[in-house]
């Protein structure tokens, strides 16, 4: 299978500042991520939050330079080009956000909001416009009186919606879908997993899932990253990940699912908490959590060990 | 696609319709917010209608009739020059109004561009403009709008130029916080997604949402615009007479506020109502905008 | 068992531009001592306005309008603001909120807050609670000595959540009220702090309500679970039964909607959307988006009824005079 | 209200705005306020008294003097009890070091020295001592009225060598030094003891005075620089004088009397013109200057704007002087005015600027004229600024038409008719344009004269000239007036002559 | 970073501002068209003198070596010599600042005394009547013209009433006590001359009134919609389900987080204060540092424009980094 997308050893890392009184802090977000993503499939990124999930889908669409790496989109090395020469490739990769709420501009009409992006890069009669967001705002369920309301008179599933109109609109060939289900209740979920399945289908879309909702992973993916502090922990195919995880993160995150209706049962949840992206551990990145660590694990970064082909996965236990 | 057309402007009228009774509920809900409304509408009122309400000439002098206290005739009384104060009042609403929308466009238009730039591209720029703000916020205020008043010639007109000259500095704190807050907001970053480059997001998307808190502040300001105009009318700097600007009479009037009190006390009171309506609008404009209580 | 709370017809309403939005509608509830209670519900249906209702903690412009909250034989809902605030709110009852780190307040110290919630219950003074801020702080698993001194900024959210449940629990209250107590945490973070309140509500015997959105944490923390929809209670049961033979076609729908690792299904979801409690639909609320719906559900608004055994439902698909017709 | 609380009864309390003082040294001082106060410091070899109604210069710290050499050459004879307030007697030492001090520091009032020939450069030859009581002064040929007038000024005041020498600092003559005291430094009837700033300046009566130590032993001046308090803090006894309280306060009190207070009214010494820029537009037609004279309503600015404190005067000599006549031939007369305009060709009228500064009585006075020349067709537009910018564009010719004031210098008439009609010293007809030859060679002529009588028909002839041909306005001579608490007794008298002179030993309290 | 670390560099940040704030007043005073010579010298000064007088003055030189001569002196704390006193313009500043000072102290006071009172109501009781009265209340002090008013009140308080003096700091034949801190209340106290000290309190009352009054409202209106907004927050909630009472939650709780933002609105009035003062002195004839730029500027009194507004655009920029620290201490998210 070609990649549409290739990640080489990308980076980034912020700088932020608490208040005036304290001193800069480096954040490391992403830390060294290399991937691909073939053609025509859902490429889920699961973890825990600030994990650096949505750092990621948004260095890949350039919409943060990264500190170092490469992005390839078809193949030409995005992460130089300059704003200009950028606008060619906006049209092919778009993104929907988490936060319905925050995600469409209160101030404008839906028409607006989704039409945004056509009057960007196309000169368009006015009427073709109308015709494009009514025909956009169709396949996503919605109809064409929902054009002229305001974001505030939608729930959240429907806003959902209509950010993928916006998406959309746009014909992309991939699209970064940032937990955009994570704030809608389980029965909205559903039915926009659905359609994120369908318009994938109908539009040939490629998919990079973020989540941190494995069963929502398991639902949709054909292949997953676990990221933990900014690394990848271990990548392959979905069955690879439910069926086979080897990654000792992997399988508590798989653990720690509640499950409906079994009752009680007895879990392997990982010790502590999350240590800070700013003040990472030495060694492997887990140890700290891990119920399996041993000695070596607090002192050497664990390398990459491809378990089986496309399955790789980092941790002392397998090299 | 008719019948879809109509439909649409229905759909739309409704829309607006919505927003305006949510506007209009809160608005309601707000007695203050109503009554400084109302007050308001008053004085702009009168400034639009001066000829029609005015029952003399603001300027003609009429020395047989100096300094009468009010009767029917005159019913705020006269001044040493036997003008009618109740007229003159009347006339300065319309200084008032040209000085507010002056000061509004002016100080509105250099805080939000300063403000907005220096939020939205951040770094060495709003280092750069800020520190810019911090030196207009350290300058003395009154001085620095005597100085440019004295440099840029007499007259209300003038004064009140200067005068916004200094003001824009909080509206440009404000509109670069609320341009800071907004600039990270998710929907800022879909529009950049789509390709839309700094100026596309920075005038079509980040301006609109600034406008509502700038429009509080200045609102709020309005009080303290007419209130620097008339203290620069008593330092000798503001209107030039016969200009019957409302400070310039107040500050006229004060040697004879012990026994001719009217001259004084009539439009102390009209600029303390007015300062008073745009306080309280300005303070209820702020509770309904507040997305908390709006929601 | 001993009845500890006993709600009924609970009616609370907003008071709004758009209209009153009749937010409960009779809502009925009912816990044991030392039983657990789960409310399940789509996003506002109701269910943080329960619990606080039962704290009487709803502000203008919201309104209780009508009900009973029978507490320990007591009504609630005829007690002054005074004796809430003596013997119910952090004595008998204390909650549990959603977003830890905002629920503590920014400028106090953690070990201050949690001193005077003691202080308060035990109606002793603040330096002598502080003596028993350390032992609160060790039960929830956190290093005192350091926790004690920090501010809520410097704690992660799990840290924070800890607190608020050594907080909650210092106080030995009969019932704990947790809305959402994991919702806004980490999977693994959330197994943590759900296995921590476990532990900690078997041992200090307390009742729990425990609200949330996610039915999985529901089914293995809750004895019962009550499921909630657009202010009314539609069903209640044991935590299995629930799940494993739902009776409300809503009930079934949201259960139909849960993806589960390794269960290859088709995840349906339920159609429309939850109703505008402004002007709720009439007869059953949910009858919009019911594929059950016969006319009987458009005017009349069903009772909550024990179709079986300790299994309630509101439902005309399963009422008598259905099944007789 | 209740009760007065009324101040010690050796003080005088004074309410003033202080704000424009300057410095009270008498080289440097040069302000009509500080100068009276300067004057109670300092004695100078003459001072200026009323005599029969006239200002006339008097004996002070000389007693006499000759006039030798054709009015070219003066020996004043010092007063041999004359004293500074720390006992030092006044030597011709002191004199001669004041004058020449007077003009090294070089600051405003030098010029008035070097108008009667004494200059920095030739200080060493024209001010000599002859012995220890006698000093001759060499000056140009001028009327003794003006030398002796000149040497009475505040400037003239005479300070001790001794104190200010070992006071100096940096070459600075102890300009620091007597900025804000005179202590040791002064003989006049005062020791200005302090002056803090923008707060108060005190006054001590001079233990060594020669004339006797004044019954008020100290003076406070209070700054007040709002006119309304003012005139509150006497109306409750808190302060014996108000120093400037607005025409209107003093109508008031003059329409209603009010018990314990009183008002003081005597002729100012200084005039309210109008100057129009003679080489500007319309103003070079005299007929449009005319019909402006003539289009203006002189009753209503003196009854309306100065509510009568103003005499009627429309010559530049003030009443009670030397070569005053009266001479007062303009009235508001519409017709004429536009008759003469329509000569002129300005039948249609035309647009100015009337420049002027925000005290209340300009601003008000500027309504009236842009009402009566409104009447005529002339739209006057006024436009208000602080003095000191106004005097700039004055300076640089840039008006076109200005009203202000004009504070006489010294009481002779020539301190009038130079700055008036001649514009080759470069004053006020300079200033407006007017560079009319016969009035500038008239107003040198009679300065110089020393025949009494020629010299007032040269000045008679000057004044009839003038008041057709000049581009001034004489509005009015002004009152000077105060409000004073009833038991503050003979405040006129030491008031009479304002502002040349201010004789402050005349006041009593009962 | 370090406390003294974050000092240093706002200060360092101040200087920036301050050599802005000099250009900016330079290039301004000197663009008015007017000669400050002549308006020292008078109305009546030929003009050779005046000449002569601008050349001793330095006013003759190039522009940009009057600004250099101008900031380097500035630079060593010498802010030239003012042309109409012919004074060291610091040691005017010296005299007058005080005095100001004082008068803002207190009128401070009296804002926030009265402002944070009424704005706790004002929220706690919102939408009720007392809302509004407080708000009200509040607002008029912003409305009317402070000359208005402070005439107003002296004709009532010392005119009718005779309640209060009229003039001053204190009392002319009241004996100053000894220059230490150059605040009459303070120096009074350190002397213990209750009387002077009395004296100098009545004296201050009217001013201050009259100037604290005009900046209640800007304090009252923050204080009110940041206890609104803490009120409505989710620990607001925790600590009312702790069941510790109405007041305790208010005071306690909702009040500390409330002060945050009134403390930055504080520290903009007390600069407005130093600077708005012009005409509540000239009322009252308080011998201040606002008169004396004020006054400066009519005169064109060039060193004493500069040197004046240098200095309280120094005092500007200190208050608001005192705000600043004081921020810090008041919200431990603030803290390092
Ligand atoms: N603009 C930014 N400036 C500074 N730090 C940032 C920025 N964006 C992200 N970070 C930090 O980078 C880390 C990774 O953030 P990211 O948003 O990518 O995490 P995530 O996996 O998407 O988490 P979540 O599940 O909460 O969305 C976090 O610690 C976050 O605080
Ligand atoms: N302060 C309020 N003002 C107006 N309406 C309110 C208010 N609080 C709650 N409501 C309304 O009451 C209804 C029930 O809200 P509630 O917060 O109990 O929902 P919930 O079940 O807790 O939802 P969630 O899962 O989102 O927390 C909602 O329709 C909501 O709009
Ligand atoms: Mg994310
Ligand atoms: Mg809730
Ligand atoms: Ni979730």
């Amino acid at each position: 299978m070609e990649a549409l997308i290739k990640v080489e050893n990308l980076k980034k890392y912020f700088e932020i500042k608490k208040s005036m009184l304290s001193k800069p802090l480096q954040v490391k977000a992403i830390n060294g991520i290399s991937l691909e993503i073939p053609k025509g499939v859902i490429f889920a990124v699961v973890g825990e939050s600030g994990s650096g999930k949505s750092t990621l889908g948004r260095v890949i669409l350039k919409l943060i330079d990264p500190t170092s790496g490469k992005v390839f989109f078809d193949g030409q090395d995005i992460t130089s080009l300059k704003s200009k020469d950028m606008i060619k490739y906006r049209k092919q990769m778009q993104i929907v956000q988490q936060d319905p709420y925050n995600s469409l501009h209160p101030r404008k009409l839906i028409k607006d909001i989704v039409g945004e992006g056509l009057k960007i890069h196309y000169k368009l009669s006015a009427e073709e416009i109308y015709l494009r967001i009514k025909e956009i705002l169709e396949c996503v369920g919605l109809r064409e009186e929902h054009m002229f309301r305001y974001p505030h008179e939608f729930s959240g599933g429907q806003r959902q919606r209509i950010a993928i109109a916006r998406a959309l609109v746009l014909r992309p060939k991939f699209l970064v879908l940032d937990e955009p289900t994570s704030a809608l209740d389980v029965s909205v979920q559903a039915r926009t997993l659905a359609l994120l399945c369908e318009l994938k289908e109908n539009f040939d879309l490629t998919y990079l899932f973020i989540t941190h909702n494995l069963a929502v992973v398991d639902y949709m993916a054909s292949h997953v990253a676990v990221m933990y502090l900014g690394k990848i922990m271990e990548i392959g195919s979905k069955d690879d990940i439910f069926s086979r995880p080897k990654h000792p993160y992997t399988v508590s995150l798989l653990e720690a699912i509640p499950s409906v209706g079994k009752g009680k049962r007895v879990r392997m949840i990982p010790r502590g908490e999350i240590p800070s992206p700013v003040n990472l551990p030495k060694g492997c990145l887990f140890h700290t959590r891990c119920v399996q660590a041993k000695d070596i694990c607090a002192k050497k970064d664990p390398q990459e060990v491809e378990i089986s082909p496309g399955h790789m996965c980092r941790c002392h236990l397998y090299s | 696609m008719e019948t879809e057309g109509s439909n649409i402007v229905v759909s739309r009228r409704k829309l607006m319709l919505e927003d305006w009774k949510h506007t209009l509920y809160l608005w309601r809900q707000n007695k203050l917010a109503m009554i400084g409304t109302v007050i308001i509408v008053f004085f702009i009122a009168i400034a639009v209608f001066a000829p029609l309400i005015a029952p003399y000439d603001p300027v003609k002098v009429d020395l047989s009739q100096a300094l009468l206290s009010p009767s029917f005739e005159h019913i705020f009384g006269t001044d040493q020059f036997g003008r009618d104060i109740f007229s003159r009042v009347i006339y300065g609403a319309r200084i008032e109004v040209g000085i507010i929308l002056l000061v509004t466009v002016i100080s509105g238009a250099i805080g939000i561009a300063v403000g907005i730039t220096a939020g939205y591209f951040g770094g060495v720029i709003d280092e750069i403009l800020m520190r810019i703000t911090d030196i207009f916020l350290a300058f003395p205020n009154l001085i620095l709008a005597m100085a440019l008043s004295a440099m840029l010639g007499r007259g209300v007109f003038n004064a009140i130029i200067a005068i916004s000259l200094v003001g824009w500095t909080v509206i440009a704190r404000l509109s670069r916080a609320e341009a800071m807050k907004i600039k990270s907001l998710p929907y800022i970053e879909a529009i950049r997604a789509l390709g839309a480059g700094n100026l596309r997001i920075l005038l079509l998307h980040i301006l609109p949402m600034c406008m509502s808190p700038v429009l509080v502040q200045l609102s709020l300001r309005m009080g303290s615009i007419i209130l620097t105009a008339a203290g620069l009318g008593f330092l000798g700097l503001g209107a030039q007479p016969p200009t019957p600007e409302w400070g310039a009479i107040v500050s006229d009037g004060r040697s004879y506020l012990v026994d001719q009190w009217w001259i004084s006390t009539f439009p102390g009171l009209f600029i303390a109502l007015v300062v008073l309506g745009f306080n309280l609008l300005g303070d209820g404009i702020r509770d309904i905008m507040d997305p908390r209580i709006r929601r | 068992m001993k009845r500890l709370l006993d709600v009924s017809d609970l009616r609370v309403m907003f008071h709004t531009y758009r209209g009153t939005i009749k937010a409960l509608n009779g809502v009925r509830l009912w816990l044991n001592e030392e039983e657990r209670l789960g409310i399940v519900g789509e996003t506002g249906c109701g269910k943080s306005v329960s619990a606080l209702s039962i704290m009487r903690l709803i502000d203008p412009p919201g309104e209780i309008t009508d009900g009973e909250i029978v507490f320990e034989g007591l009504d609630l809902l005829k007690m002054s603001e005074e004796e809430m605030d003596k013997s119910v709110r952090g004595k008998k009852i204390s909650m549990i909120f959603q977003e830890p780190v905002s629920a503590l307040n920014p400028v106090f110290k953690v070990g201050f807050q949690i001193a005077e919630a003691i202080a308060h219950s035990n109606d002793i003074s603040m330096d002598e609670a502080y003596k028993k801020v350390p032992e609160s702080l060790e039960m929830v698993g956190l290093d005192w000595k350091r926790s004690m001194e920090l501010y809520p900024h410097e704690l992660s959210g799990g840290m924070a959540q800890r607190v608020m449940i050594a907080m909650a629990l210092a106080v030995k209250p009969k019932l704990l009220i947790a809305d959402e107590p994991t919702s806004a945490l980490d999977v693994t973070i959330q197994a943590q702090i759900l296995q921590l309140l476990d532990e900690l509500v078997r041992m200090g015997k307390n009742a729990v309500i425990l609200i949330t959105h996610d039915l999985g944490i529901a089914s293995e923390f809750c004895d019962r679970i009550t499921v909630m929809y657009a202010g009314n209670v539609i069903e209640v049961s044991d935590s299995q039964e629930v799940f494993q033979s739902p009776l409300h076609p809503y009930s079934k729908g949201l259960i139909n909607s849960i993806p589960i690792i390794g269960a290859s299904k088709v995840l349906r979801g339920i159609p429309g959307s939850v109703p505008d409690l402004v002007s709720p639909p009439p007869g059953c609320r949910f009858h919009p988006r019911c594929e059950f719906c016969f006319d009987r559900c458009r005017v009349e608004l069903p009772d909550l009824r024990e179709v079986k055994p300790d299994h309630f439902v509101a439902c005309h698909l399963y009422s008598d005079d259905s099944k007789e017709g | 209200s209740n009760s007065p609380a009324a101040t010690p009864k050796d003080s005088l309390v004074i309410a003033a705005d202080t704000q424009i003082l300057i410095s009270l040294d008498p080289a440097v001082c040069y302000e009509t306020f500080a100068a009276q106060i300067t004057e109670a410091g300092y004695s100078g070899l003459t001072s200026i008294q009323p005599v029969n109604g006239v200002l006339t210069p008097v004996p002070c710290l000389a007693e006499k003097w000759d006039i030798l050499d054709n009015g070219t050459k003066y020996v004043f004879h010092l007063r041999k009890n004359a004293r500074f307030s720390n006992g030092d007697p006044v030597t011709a030492d002191d004199v001669v070091f004041s004058f020449q001090r007077l003009l090294s520091i070089n600051k405003s009032p030098a010029w008035l020295l070097e108008e009667i020939g004494l200059t920095k450069e030739n200080m060493q030859e024209t001010i000599a001592k002859q012995d220890d009581n006698t000093v001759v002064l060499k000056t140009k040929p001028l009327a003794p009225n003006v030398i002796l007038s000149i040497l009475g000024g505040s400037w003239g005041g005479i300070v001790n060598k001794k104190v200010v020498m070992a006071n100096e600092v940096n070459g600075d003559f102890g300009e620091a030094y007597l900025l804000d005291k005179s202590v040791g430094a002064g003989a006049g009837p005062y020791e200005i003891v302090e002056w803090k700033r923008n707060d108060h300046i005190l006054l001590r009566a001079n233990k060594y005075y020669w004339a006797g130590i004044p019954a008020i032993k100290q003076i406070y001046i209070k700054d007040v620089p709002e006119a309304t308090t003012q005139f509150l803090l006497v109306q409750k006894g808190d302060a014996d004088v108000a120093w400037r309280v607005t025409t209107e306060q003093a109508a008031q009190l003059k329409n209603s009397p009010q018990k314990g207070i009183k008002l003081v009214t005597v002729p100012s010494q200084s005039n309210e013109y109008v100057a129009m820029n003679a080489q500007w537009g319309p103003f070079k037609d005299e007929r449009v200057l005319q019909a402006i004279k003539y289009a203006i309503d002189y009753d209503a600015i003196i009854k309306s704007v100065m509510k009568g404190f103003a005499i009627l005067n429309q010559n530049f000599i003030p009443i009670g002087y030397f070569g005053y006549v009266e001479m007062n031939p303009y009235k508001k007369d519409l017709a004429k005015a536009k008759q003469l305009l329509k000569e002129a060709g300005y039948s249609n009228g035309f647009e100015v600027e009337l420049l002027t500064n925000p005290t209340q009585i300009r601003t008000d006075e500027a309504i009236i004229i842009q009402s009566n020349l409104a009447e005529v067709g002339i739209k006057v537009n006024v436009t208000t600024m602080p003095a000191s910018e106004m005097y700039a564009k004055f300076r640089q010719q840039g008006h076109q038409m200005i009203l202000a004031g004009w504070g006489i210098d010294y009481p002779d008439p020539d301190a009038l008719a130079k700055p008036f009609a001649n514009y080759k010293v470069k004053q006020l007809a300079w200033r407006t344009m007017w560079y009319d030859d016969y009035a500038a060679n008239l107003a040198e002529k009679a300065g110089q004269e020393l025949d009494q009588a020629r010299r007032l028909e040269l000045y008679r002839t000057l004044q009839e000239y003038w008041i057709k041909k000049s581009p001034f306005i004489m509005l009015y001579q002004p009152l000077d007036f105060w409000v004073v608490r009833d038991n503050v007794m003979g405040f006129e008298e030491a008031a009479t002559g304002y502002s040349i002179t201010f004789d402050f030993t005349k006041i009593t309290k009962k | 970073m370090r406390l003294e670390t974050f000092i240093i560099k706002r200060l360092f940040l101040m200087l920036v501002v301050l050599f802005g704030v000099s250009v900016v007043v330079f290039v301004v005073a000197r663009a008015i068209p007017a000669d400050p010579v002549g308006a020292i010298l008078g109305g009546n000064a030929p003009l050779d003198v005046v000449e002569d007088m601008t050349r001793r003055l330095g006013l003759d030189k190039p522009l940009f070596d009057q600004f250099v001569d101008f900031i380097t002196g500035a630079a060593r704390g010498d802010l030239g010599v003012s042309i109409k006193s012919n004074r060291p313009v610091i040691k005017d500043i010296a005299e007058f600042f005080p005095a100001t000072l004082e008068l803002a102290i207190v009128a401070a006071l009296i804002s926030v005394l009265l402002g944070v009172p009424l704005g706790i109501f004002s929220a706690v009781h919102r939408n009720k009547l007392i809302d509004h009265f407080c708000r009200v209340f509040s607002i008029l002090g912003v409305s009317m013209p402070v000359f208005w008013t402070g005439l107003l009140l002296l004709i009532l308080f010392y005119y009718h009433l005779g309640w209060l003096p009229g003039s001053g700091r204190v009392d002319i034949f009241t004996v100053v006590p000894p220059r230490v801190t150059g605040l009459l209340l303070m120096d009074s106290l350190l002397a213990g001359d209750f009387g002077a000290f009395k004296d100098a309190l009545l004296h201050i009352i009217l001013p201050a009134v009259v100037l604290g009054y005009s900046s209640t409202a800007s304090i009252a209106r923050i204080m009110r919609s940041s206890m609104l907004d803490v009120l409505r927050q989710d620990f607001i909630r925790t600590a009312r389900a702790k069941g510790i009472g109405r007041k305790l939650v208010i005071y306690r709780h909702a009040l500390r987080n409330a002060l945050i933002p009134v403390v930055t609105i504080i520290g903009l009035t007390f600069g407005g204060l130093l600077e708005g003062a012009v005409l509540t002195e000239t009322i009252f004839g308080w011998p201040g540092l606002g008169r004396y730029i004020v006054n400066s500027l009519l005169l064109l009194d060039y060193p004493a424009i500069m040197g004046g507004t240098l200095f309280v655009a120094v005092v500007y920029s200190l208050v608001n980094l005192v705000v600043d620290i004081v921020y810090a201490a008041l919200d431990p998210r603030m803290r390092v």
